[in-house]
């Protein structure tokens, strides 16, 4: 199987079946976990600081870090009858996302990009919920969502086109329903939400996924964003990936009871996901979009994970936190999680890993010899797409640049000095 | 009706009935504009019409607002978001600048931000606080964004209709102190293009531009100087971005003088660049530099100065007199 | 007495005594109303939209709408120690709010002032909760809090400066330390979270309180607010007055489930007031104030009551909501209620109410004769205190605008024409 | 330490330092200022020498760090502000224009508001959107507000200092691409006053008006036409609010001539108000329309087009010839 058609693979192959008619009854909110967790917040009311990070068992988990499926029955539900086949797909989905990733970094460092946000140790985040989309879904990502891009179709090549400095974003959003990257922390959460309003205005049974990291829980867009879609119940499920670091502050600085807790003073359901987990992040996120379906309105998840990298390429997180603190995380890995579970099952026998190590060797190779290829924009690129309908000013400025620019042309030499 | 004389909040109200009429994915929304129609009633009845999902009351958050009509947009909806006053516009200035003026070139194209801004701007109606701050320029400055104000009804009417059918975000700046002043309509006129300015008086001896509640100080000014003898052209802008600079050369070519006319602070406001660029375009027409009336560097004052704070027929008289004495 | 002796007393003299040293335990969280009401926020979870208003049952109340005293414990011992002048100081701090109230609505009538945002029907929230304040506490109010202002000592004529258009705010906020209102909806929360960081990193035990409205709950400022003075355990009560209305919209347009629950997201306690019942809102921000003296932190008040009037002078509620709402709330007038059980108890006579009609009618006359005589401003004004350091264009702009404006004097004419 | 040779970015830092030290009212808050000692490095070390509580990471929310730091001033401390990038400076928007700049005069003067806004702007860096902007502009025009920028280290202590000294909020735009760039800094010096231009190179021939980031292309520029015989004057304007138009206007009466140099967009940009004011105070001594150099009117480009998209030697030169050619 080439790449290409993994791009363009439809969300639904590795992520199971719609359930646009919800046929199992979704876990009352009265039995769910958030609705129990609500004792959480008593500690703080009672003065304390309560830690940002609780016990594991404010967890929803179905695979443990050593491969084993745990009982939750009230979300097990969404992922009982997952086959083997879509089991070896998410393995496949987080380990080519994963190589990509460490491409795209690497290319960094090679110069050929100006920066890179990895994801490493959040694939199971991005892909579990990633695969929970349907089709007529539509994603509204930060900068780090490579993941679900992936799930979503998107050629993950394009992904990099902001990264090199040829553009501010390389793809047709509406092509996968896959928005732009956003890079002012917070504000998609806003757009995800008004797209969600005009879903329910069509009567439609899409949903909408926003995902923001733990520091942006404190901007006020994603508070505006709770509010308006409770208000007008819009079909959108927040997806916190909580990475237990904002550049180098700790989720501390941002909150001092769990983020998923938010939600409920805002009147829908939140709940704590294990973010290395990706059939629990699969399970719980496809309960969270029936609910949306259904009409039930907003949820919360938050995916409970980590950064295993600096924060970007240009960031030096040994200068805010200890290795121990990541060496405790690595235990926690999403893909070798999967695995064990998948050789302790028999779901996977050598040679599937063998020709998925090939295909991930493809992968890289033509992430390499696409980026090294992408072309620098047209000079003219700074006057294009300002305005859908143009405008004086722009057609005024784009001919002074294209006289000025062509002035040097003659004279042969090559533009600005510098 | 095809004409008729109305105040201009009554123009912009029709307007949008036009709208929500002619096109099912126009929606109306901001904080009061369903049940109650508008603090100024320019979408008075709408809601009752049109319904709760198409005349929409949202809670109280300009960034919610300006945000979640970017999402609509995304879904092929053409929101026109009130904002109460124009002091009331800051919070949502990050969802503005940041994110709807630059999506469509972020997606090189591939979307569309149809979203149109309403902002009752300006002083004059003896206000408190931040209700009578005139902020365009905050605006004009950031490119992804267009900024129109009418000046009377029949804009008001044929503007809006414009500026809901445009692809690209419109900054509406509605002249909140002329509400009330009719003027004919005409809903089956040809409109003149949005962003093109009109010569509203004809006149030879310097050029007053000005735009939205500004225009009709200056018509004033125009007249009371000609029953002096002397004879001023007035331009009314109508588009503070972009600014049909040939329209005002034109005129500055004939008169050798230019006076710039606008409620908001002088300083950075749009008569600056009005000022630099036609100083460059009509460098050797020009007898006299070009002068600006408007704002000083304060912030709007309590309702009792606001006449002083004003520029008025005569500090625009003032203005001319300097300009006529180069 | 006379009304200026009112204006200045201090706070505690009909609040009570301070509780700096806090000498009975204050409810503990897990006993607190809003902690057990966290289950308020499951019906949301299963996707019915909760009305915004609860049944009573939820209010902290002490005095019944019949002017019973209810029990309730944990509140109780806020205010067991009342006494019967300390109960008539109340009532009389809110015939007198309202009075003058009344004076300034029938000044804006006769054109004296531009415009006013009455307090009718909010006099025992903001009565309660501003003698609740000892007088090194500092509050921010909004533009509605003329009640608050009393108990804070400041002049009440100081008020009607910005509804008249001579200033956007005339008293010192360090004299009383209360703020300028403030109109621009939220932002005062911010400020408040701020001046209680300053609070605690002085050592001192003074608290602030942020006031603001059921509309205000929407904007993201009052969110970023929560977060920051939770994060920062920070001394500060948030005491939303939920009267109902954000001008023409009820609090469905808002929230899905009562104000109060938001805090719990946060991490800290919110509670439900009868906002009619003085008693109750004097004991709840006690309460909320003890928690913040001693080091515990933010908590949410939400004052449950009704905005009988219109939203300001320039407002017609008859176009957005029914006179029968109104009704049903004039049955819970504070006033009344209080009055009701200050004469079964019989701690007021005859001649205490009339002295206090008397009271009220030097206050409403000196209010009438201080606002007719109060002076436009200079205009130079206009350019006075834009900068404290002083800023070369405004001194340019000031010496055209003098000149400009003598020249008229030079011809007679007076100024600007229009 | 008295005279040492530093990079903007320590000389900035070290400003802090001793800002830190002397007042014990001075705070240091922002994203990722404490631990990490910002993006940029320039608050680093403070916080482990000065303690969490006066240097201070605060949560993500650029509304919420001003609303603070405005209730903190009011409680007596002098908060010195970082906003990360330049375009991130938006979600404050609103708590800085409409509380921070107006809070003083609201309170007819009885209440102060010291506090710095330090805002890493202008682009050169290669960085991703939002990273590159210049919206001075958008600050400028706010009366109640002082804006500034160092050009150099020297200056970027010593404003520093001032602004921190000031009871006025002043918004302090730190050329980002220059934060590497060493100059010596003495610290016993008597700085000039924070809101004076400098004339930074002597010429005859035409005027060059730059702060920030362009005060040394400017320079280069000079330098460069300076072997082709041609004598430009290059003044630092240093402070965009207010603007010391009596230096720039004494230098054109002997130039002639004025190039006004920024990256943000020209349209309505700071050039905007230098040439509209310097064209009415020289009218009679210009000989050519003052020209601007500047950014476009399009987002902030991406990376591999910023060189297009900056003012740059060549731009400046040609300018300089067209001037001229008048
Ligand atoms: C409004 C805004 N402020 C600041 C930044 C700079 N910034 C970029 S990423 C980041 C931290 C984001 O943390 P989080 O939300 O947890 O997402 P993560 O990077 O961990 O995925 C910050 C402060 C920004 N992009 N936008
Ligand atoms: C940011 C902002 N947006 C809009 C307004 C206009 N406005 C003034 S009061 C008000 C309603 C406020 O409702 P609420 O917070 O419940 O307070 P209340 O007036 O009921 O006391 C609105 C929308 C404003 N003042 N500020
Ligand atoms: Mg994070
Ligand atoms: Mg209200």
């Amino acid at each position: 199987m080439t790449v290409e058609s993994t791009a363009e693979r439809k969300p639904r192959r590795t992520g199971g079946n719609q359930r646009a008619s919800a046929k199992k009854a979704a876990p009352a909110a009265k039995k769910a976990a958030p609705a129990k967790k609500a004792a959480g917040t008593k500690k703080a009311a009672a003065g304390k600081t309560a830690p940002a990070a609780q016990p594991e068992t404010d967890l929803v988990q179905l695979l443990t870090p050593e491969g084993k499926r745990v009982e939750r029955p009230e979300y097990e539900q969404y992922v009982e009858d997952i086959t083997p086949e879509e089991l070896r797909g998410l393995y496949r989905d987080m380990l080519l996302t994963r190589r990509f990733d460490a491409e795209a970094t690497s290319l960094q460092r090679q110069g050929e990009l100006g920066l890179w946000a990895s994801l490493l140790g959040q694939e199971a985040a991005q892909i579990g919920s990633g695969r929970a989309t349907r089709e007529d879904d539509y994603v509204f990502p930060t900068y780090r969502e490579h993941g679900v891009a992936w799930c979503r179709g998107v050629d993950p090549t394009n992904l990099l086109g902001m990264f090199r400095g040829v553009n501010n974003g390389g793809w047709d959003p509406n092509s996968n329903n896959f928005h732009l990257y956003t890079i002012v922390i917070g504000s998609q959460a806003l757009h995800a939400t008004g797209y969600a309003m005009g879903v329910a205005k069509d009567g439609a049974d899409s949903a909408v996924v926003a995902y923001f990291g733990d520091g942006a829980s404190s901007q006020g867009d994603v508070a505006e964003a709770f509010t308006f879609s409770a208000v007008y119940n819009a079909p959108v499920v927040f997806f916190c990936q909580n990475n237990q670091w904002a550049i180098s502050e700790p989720t501390e600085k941002q909150t001092r009871v769990p983020l998923y807790q938010r939600a409920q003073g805002y009147g829908f359901p939140g709940v704590r996901v294990d973010g290395n987990d990706v059939l629990a992040c699969l399970a719980v996120t496809r309960w969270a979009l029936e609910r949306a379906r259904r009409g039930e309105g907003p949820t919360l998840v938050e995916a409970f994970t980590y950064r295993m990298g600096a924060h970007t390429t240009s960031d030096d997180p040994t200068r805010y936190r200890h290795d121990d603190e990541r060496q405790s995380w690595e235990a926690k890995d999403p893909i070798a999680r999967l695995r064990a579970y998948l050789e302790s099952e028999k779901y996977a026998d050598e040679a599937f890993f063998a020709e998925l190590e090939e295909e991930s060797e493809t992968l890289g190779k033509r992430v390499r010899e696409v980026v090294r290829s992408m072309p620098d924009p047209d000079h003219l690129a700074i006057f294009e797409n300002v305005y859908a309908d143009g405008h004086a000013l722009v057609d005024e400025e784009r001919a002074q640049f294209a006289a000025y620019q062509a002035s040097f042309a003659d004279t042969g030499a090559e533009g600005e000095g510098k | 009706m095809a004409v008729e004389k109305l105040p201009l909040a009554k123009a912009i109200n029709v307007s949008l009935r036009t709208a929500l009429e002619t096109d099912p994915k126009v929606l109306v929304m901001g904080e009061d504009v369903g049940k109650l129609g508008g603090v100024f009633r320019v979408t008075d009845g709408l809601q009752k019409d049109f319904g709760e999902d198409r005349v929409i009351d949202t809670p109280l958050a300009e960034s919610g607002i300006v945000g979640t009509a970017i999402g609509l947009a995304l879904r092929g909806y053409r929101p026109v978001v009130e904002i109460q006053f124009d002091g009331f516009v800051f919070p949502a200035y990050d969802q503005i600048v940041t994110q709807l003026a630059k999506m469509h070139a972020r997606a090189l194209g591939k979307i569309k931000l149809p979203v149109v801004i309403r902002i009752p701007y300006g002083g004059g109606i003896g206000a408190v606080e931040h209700h009578s701050e005139s902020p365009e320029a905050l605006f004009a400055h950031v490119a992804g964004l267009k900024v129109v104000s009418p000046a009377n009804a029949s804009d008001g009417y044929w503007m809006m209709q414009q500026a809901i059918q445009s692809d690209d975000p419109v900054i509406f700046f509605e002249p909140k102190r002329r509400y009330w002043d009719r003027a004919e309509v005409d809903t089956e006129a040809i409109p003149a293009p949005l962003h093109g300015a009109q010569v509203v008086r004809p006149g030879t001896d310097a050029t007053l531009v000005a735009y939205g509640p500004m225009v009709k100080v200056c018509l004033e000014a125009a007249a009371a100087a000609a029953e002096e003898g002397r004879s001023l052209e007035v331009v009314d802008l109508r588009s503070m971005s972009p600014i049909d600079f040939d329209t005002v050369q034109g005129s500055v070519e004939k008169t050798r003088r230019l006076i710039v006319v606008h409620e908001a602070p002088v300083f950075l406001g749009t008569g600056a660049e009005i000022a630099a660029r036609i100083t460059e375009r009509c460098f050797y027409h020009l007898e006299a530099p070009v002068l600006r009336v408007g704002g000083y560097h304060a912030p709007y004052p309590p309702a009792r100065l606001e006449e002083e704070y004003l520029p008025g027929l005569d500090r625009v008289l003032d203005a001319v007199d300097r300009s006529l004495a180069y």
